[in-house]
């Protein structure tokens, strides 16, 4: 099985959310985080005092799937969360041994369906 | 006894406690609208405040009443023959009255207006449309009231008021919200309507709270002077307040926006009548009058769509249009009021007054709608209005600061 | 000069300040519980209000004056011999104290009380329970006051209330606490106590002053008349205040919430004597009173185990206590004080209200729980009364929706 | 009709709202500063009003006007000859002024002062400082006035304190921030000045609608009785507000700090002229007081380095000075003013108390810095005032404890 | 070394961190999601008005271990974690290269000791 | 490639931030995590009763690199997140089998440069 972790815009999640749906992946988990990247941190200015804005926020979405269903998530989250400016963010995909269900201890593509 | 010292010493609490109800709009308000546009509330009340301020003095008051402020201070301070710079006082008071308007248009607008379009109508509406009104029915102009006397027996009866003030700003509103268009994502394409949850409730309380412990004055203060000071107004706003929380409560089942707005609900309808209804029936109106609103805002919201965001159309415009026809019904001594008022005295007098306000609603903000807009872009209303107008959020070293 | 205009003009503002003493109640209580709870907190403050307004309107105040309120306008604008509706301010005035019982009850039995059933008690207690004692005390009924008198040369001197008012409350408050129960996890098997931390200081700090700037109209207003209005009233209720917070401060370590109540502590103990000690007699009540509200605070949680989440049985209970005996001692002449007052009077007196609290308190809240159950479910309790109750949280936008 | 209780009616009420000012004072501080010091803000401002109570009541008021409170009460109700006690909620009134100069100072020291040692300089100021200056104008202690009045032809005027109370406590403000030194991190070592953004902007403005309402108090009741009760203070001072409020939108690009601020700028500057000036002065007054405040803010913190973290220096001290020196120019009869000044009494009375708040502010907190030291240390002030002195934060539940 | 992140009820905390300890395990990383999954969004009314709820609050819990715990540890949280509701959460499992302890510089089952 | 995490002292952020910068590594990711290790919970009172910090607040941080910059990433922050004291943190580290950055779809090395 497949994690494939994308950071991406927050107003970005809505859309990217309904694109995984619509591939059929149900299961998936956000966590609100910060970033850097190309997206540099900034400088602003507050009464003529600057202060830095060093972390962008970003929403991270995780979805573990089935091998085969990778390719379709991640094309999910690239068409979704493409807004073509710098920001967007990335996806990082690795592997994953061992799914278990709590509720009833399936495991594995069992509990990911 | 310095009379003219002691009535200075009884409006200037009035004036100070209305003033401090501008304060109560801003938290209503602050906690009612999304967080991204808190900032925005405050300031937007504030500087509303301000702006009537000026508009008041230089124009409005003048218009209702004819007193200027342009003498040296000597005569000032003796200004109508009254002492004590009671007339300067005097103007204070009717001033936080008339800075009511915008802040109460405000709730009805709050999450996607522009700053300074939206001062622009301040200054019009508190320079020319409420003390055109105000003039007619407390200052006696054009003959409107005598009128009224001469054909139904009695003038139109609004003590501390649910028209002249509430009903005007209410559905001075229906224009402005109406013409400004919901917020984004409040209405589905397919017809559905989406909540827009409130950001603070506490707040949303210590604004309902201050408004109505600044409510007491602006009743009982309505009197003018300390000789007038009556019981009985004091009492009946209490009997009113209570009724609207009450039946706001339980027709809102429980919702706490409902309750703390349902008091104001019950307030807002007292004023007319507050010196001359009997406490019980300041009780019933006030009952009618929180029930009213909760009914009120989900017909104005959901059935009509117009997205009034703290419901000010229901609250101030429908109270308000309650109260000065209730004055008409429990003032009458057969309902063991004090009597001097007509039925339809109250209903032409209050229907005059939604007239003009919704008339002037749509000319003022059309007109400046047309001129220079009126809506934030989709983008600044997106980002909130906190950081689009104000440059800084609610919470900016939680939000905007690197950790 | 219209004196009676006047005395409106007065109590209405004692009555204002007294109302936005609510206000205190409530965001000192929502300040204090955990987050998912302030939303009651807040809802039950001004609903208790509105429900105490209906109990005393229609029972309690007839109960303990003998005045009722169902003669057409004309007469009540006269009731009693006084002009300009002085007796429907004095009810107003007078109403605000009567609730003020539920108010300080809801900061012990917050977090998991159910709440219709509180309405209830509410309603018993402020139509008979509490009007009964005031009755009693200030209202010259059964005999007592002249018994006491006759027995020990003076009449028990309440002036404002520290034992009609806050041991009534705060006594009344420790039958329903220990009824109720504490709050799930407070106490754990082994004999532990737990610490339930407050949600926001701030609020806590906001409710406090509000309480104390209130205070002022409490106490001095409580001579009902501009004529008894009382530079040592004002002077004393100062001093003690500040006794109260800075031996709060001394013994409570500098912990936030024991500042800001220990200011309400010493406020509470003074109401008796106020118009009688001296100031520096003041002083020395408000400093008994803040460090003793600091200490019971501990002994009724920890040691008694008894969790008053607010602290109310000491802090209204003890310093009211406290407060009526002490002006027994203080307002002696001998401690420089304006005498007419004796120890075993003061004494007797308190004890009585506290007996009467006790019992009562036992009795209503018992008698309701029996009839109709006054606790939360365990679920509901763990999800917050916010949710279980109101369907909604204090901070929705943040807390409901997605994002 | 007694004239006395009506005094002390009005004085108790003006007490009470400047009472109120200092839980204005404790919420705009609170909203100003980081998360991690919103209790120490909070609970400084309270306590420093309760020992300041005790430095006034024991020495200050004596110092400042020769009157003392040892007498028995039925000596101390009569006292100077007045009856109902007015001589001591004279006191009180006259407290909550004094009071406020801790209250000032607190917004410029904020974040990183220790807890006793600003104590021990609360007292110092209130119980010696402050009365002497303020013995000196109000008290016509030394013969000050009479010598201005023999020399320039008038005494120096000013109504409710613009210099007695603002620039004293501004200009104190001054030693004590630059003996405490910049928070770290505010200006980096390369010259760069860096921002701290506040925590809580509705807080900030809460506090700065309290400081408004109460300012009513403030200015209008500095009458000392009804019979000087002044409308023309009461327009006076709602003119400056609304002049300082609206120049500080425009000079401060709507940044909601500066806009709440320049309201108290305004209030600032009115205090010495409101019953002299010119309503159309009032405002102009204020107007420069708010445009003012905004360019003085970022000169002294962006300038001259010095980081007084409310702005304190330039609103209470800089709008004050302009304040005392204004009455000289806008009361004036030539400018429509009542008259009976003179500019050069009030630049020579302003800026003496500028020299004295100066000179007295680097002695006192000098001395303390020397004997005790006055800042919390590196690893205190990283973790916040809140948990290094009062063990808590602001939101307890959600920051402290396990969930 | 497996890595074993687990994604639970927000309330089952205390009772997970108990049996992990119990179990010997005492390093674990909490963070605040929220989660989409069988136990979906709902729609909730607010004065009559519809708003969507479309992730469900959960903590995810990871822990780091040696190979050899890794099954006590999934088998401590599959019993800790369960209520028998829908919703009560996932755990996925994927292998660690290398742990380093920042303050002592150790590395692997050194660092994780 | 590497995903390397490292939970760390939140006040250490800056200087982490800072090394990786100087390093050559500006892609990032933070989040705000409590954490239980050696560093335990302890008990604290409030009035006289006892609660519980079970979990220290943690910053973790999160960068995905090529495999040769691991080595330097585990390093800088090695050095700049270290204060000697317990509870400085650690680093874990595991594998990433592809990167892609949404904004263009690059994959792997051309989406992390
Ligand atoms: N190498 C990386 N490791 C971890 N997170 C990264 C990395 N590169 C980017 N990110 C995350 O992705 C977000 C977007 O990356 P950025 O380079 O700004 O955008 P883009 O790839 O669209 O140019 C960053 O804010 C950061 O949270
Ligand atoms: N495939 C997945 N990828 C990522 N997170 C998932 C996945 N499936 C479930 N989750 C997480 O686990 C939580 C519980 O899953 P859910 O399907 O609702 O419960 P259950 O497995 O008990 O039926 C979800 O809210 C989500 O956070
Ligand atoms: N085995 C582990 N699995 C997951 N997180 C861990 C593990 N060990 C430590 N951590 C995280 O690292 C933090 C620091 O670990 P700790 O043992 O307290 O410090 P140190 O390694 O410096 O002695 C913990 O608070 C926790 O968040």
């Amino acid at each position: 099985m497949k994690k494939i972790t994308a950071v991406i815009k927050p107003f970005k999640l809505d859309d990217v959310k309904d694109a995984l749906l619509e591939a059929g992946i149900t299961g998936m988990t956000v966590a609100e985080v910060r970033g850097h990247g190309r997206q540099k941190g900034h400088t602003e200015l507050y009464r003529g005092a600057e202060y830095n804005v060093d972390f962008v926020p970003k929403t991270e979405v995780t979805v573990v799937v089935n091998d085969e269903l990778a390719e379709v998530a991640i094309e999910a989250i690239v068409s979704s969360a493409n807004s073509g400016k710098i920001g967007d963010g990335k996806i990082f995909v690795s592997d994953i041994e061992r799914v278990v269900r709590i509720r009833t201890g399936e495991e594995n593509t069992d509990a990911l369906s | 006894m310095n009379t003219a010292g002691n009535d200075v010493f009884f409006l200037t609490l009035g004036a100070a406690m209305v003033l401090a109800m501008h304060a109560g709009f801003a938290f209503l308000e602050a906690g009612t609208v999304r967080k991204k546009n808190q900032v925005n509330a405050l300031v937007r009340v504030i500087t509303d405040f301000g702006f009537s301020t000026v508009a008041y003095f230089f124009v409005g008051f003048t218009l209702a009443y004819g007193i200027s402020f342009f003498a040296p201070v000597s005569e000032l301070n003796l200004l109508n023959g009254k002492a004590n710079g009671y007339e300067m006082v005097h103007f204070f008071f009717l001033l936080t009255f008339a800075a009511a308007i915008p802040a109460i248009i405000s709730g009805g607008i709050t999450e996607r207006v522009r700053f300074w379009p939206n001062t622009l109508a301040t200054v019009v509406l508190v320079a020319l449309v409420y003390p055109f009104y105000e003039g007619l029915i407390w200052g006696g102009n054009l003959g409107y009231q005598a009128w009224l006397e001469a054909t139904f027996g009695a003038a139109f009866h609004d003590f501390a008021g649910s028209v002249v003030v509430h009903a005007m700003g209410g559905f001075l509103a229906l224009g402005a919200v109406v013409l400004l268009g919901a917020r984004k994502g409040r209405y589905a394409k397919d017809g559905r309507v989406l909540a827009i949850l409130p950001s603070n409730i506490p707040f949303l309380a210590l604004g309902s709270w201050i408004l109505c412990v600044g409510w007491f004055g602006f009743n009982v203060m309505s009197a003018g002077n300390v000789e007038g000071a009556s019981g009985l107004v004091a009492m009946n706003s209490l009997l009113a307040m209570v009724g609207g929380l009450l039946a706001a409560l339980v027709a809102g089942r429980n919702d706490p926006g409902f309750v703390h707005n349902g008091a104001l609900a019950g307030l807002v309808a007292i004023c007319a009548g507050s010196d001359i209804v009997h406490p019980i029936g300041a009780l019933v109106i006030g009952v009618v009058a929180g029930a009213g609103f909760v009914f009120g805002f989900q017909v104005v919201q959901n059935r009509l769509k117009i997205d009034d965001v703290l419901g000010v159309i229901p609250l101030h415009g429908g109270a308000g249009l309650w109260g000065g026809i209730a004055a008409g019904i429990f003032g009458l001594s057969s309902f063991g009021g004090a009597g001097g008022v007509t039925f339809m005295s109250q209903l032409v007098g209050t229907l005059t007054g939604v007239a003009i306000a919704i008339s002037c609603g749509f000319i003022v903000y059309g007109a400046i709608k047309v001129v220079m807009g009126i809506r934030l872009s989709e983008e600044q209303e997106y980002h909130g209005a906190d950081l689009s107008i104000h440059n800084i959020s609610a919470n900016p070293e939680q939000d905007m600061a690197a950790h």
